[in-house]
């Protein structure tokens, strides 16, 4: 399974231990991990991920098929959870695999730029000051747009 | 013609999904958004600025310009927040 | 342990949970592995790598220091093996955690590109056509000097 | 002092190291490979190519030019290949 969106908690480990199972072709495995941040200054109890589930497979398997074309990718791999989390547990991984490193990273950037932007979950997290929606980030469309 | 709300949108609605029947001349979704503003002030509130809803038909992002011919479910939902 | 130069191979995964674990301020952590490569147009049956021990810590300390401040990272992790290993072996594992991805991604890049030119490991491979030293390669060189 | 070889250049002189008394003219690391050199026909020929020389000292990189004034270990190596 190459595109994930899934309810519940994954282990990172796990998943990129059987990523880069019998890929002998391939040097360089690039993981991008996300975790739910809380810190003293902005501290939360939960994050909720609402997400529209076919259309998120939609736009992962678009963006996934791109990526593989664009930078040589032996594979790719996008977990994306959706739910109620807590700080610290992974919230979504991008695993990719190239001959070498410049690709497997640029390939794992992208993705995650695009990701940011283009697939359907919406975040809202609850801390202190209660609960509210996370709005999206002009600097998330200035990541994505220097790969047009 | 199944309506999906997502995010904030949907909370301010207080609905998920809705079905509707527009007429004839609601040809794009901004059409489907503009009449349905027409009849619901709720949802003329709520879409007030448009440059923050997103759409999408039968699964698949689009544009407001968009065409709803053949469109089964449309999505309407505020700029992602995913990754 | 943030610096690990050793013998015995070590298992990706099980280094990834463990790093991220219990960093509830961060939200992105990158992680590069290295493997070792065979293709059908380069086939190898072993990879040995030497190493100068003493060495390799004080160079990878210091790459890992310069990498913490540069990219405000809030930890950093560099795992090298050397010995003899087969292809799909992970030989080098680099990770990286910071509030915010670029950050993450740039800190990881930064420490592979410095790594493969300034840290003292030397590959040799055994393949159908013998036994032979791998060259230094300049396009090394040039992903290193884009950092200074 | 200690000298140490790492990888081919370990291989082609058949030894992982050595010890060595240099006179005191011996003040650099380029001084040292220039007097071993002098003195060994084959230590002359691996490090004929200086450029491919990389030098440490107490393992701390070093340029060729630096003083060895307090080193107790030399290692001498090829480009490294890490990573």
């Amino acid at each position: 399974m190459t595109v994930r969106v899934i309810s519940q908690h994954f282990d990172p480990g796990e998943q990129i231990n059987a990523f880069v199972k019998d890929h002998h072709g391939a040097g360089a495995a690039v993981t991008f991990t996300g975790l739910v941040r809380s810190s003293p200054s902005d501290p939360i109890t939960t994050l909720t991920l609402e997400c529209y589930p076919e259309l998120a497979v939609n736009q992962l398997d678009a963006i996934r098929s791109e990526a593989l074309t664009r930078f040589n990718l032996l594979a790719a791999t996008i977990i994306h959870r959706y739910g109620t989390m807590k700080p610290g547990n992974p919230i979504v991984q991008v695993m990719t695999l190239a001959p070498h490193r410049g690709d497997a990273f640029d390939g794992a950037q992208f993705l995650m730029d695009y990701l940011k932007t283009d697939a359907p979950f919406w975040k809202k997290e609850t801390g202190p000051a209660g609960t509210k929606w996370i709005e999206s980030k002009s600097s998330d469309d200035r990541a994505r747009a220097r790969w047009e | 013609m199944r309506v999906l709300y997502f995010a904030w949108l949907r909370e301010r609605l207080d609905r998920s999904e809705q079905q509707v029947e527009p007429p004839e001349q609601v040809k794009t979704v901004a059409d489907l958004i503009n009449w349905m503003a027409e009849n619901d002030e709720a949802f003329a509130l709520a879409v007030e600025k448009r440059s923050l809803i997103r759409a999408a038909i039968n699964a698949q992002i689009v544009s407001h310009d968009a065409s709803l011919a053949d469109a089964h479910t449309i999505a309407l939902f505020p700029p992602m927040t995913g990754g």
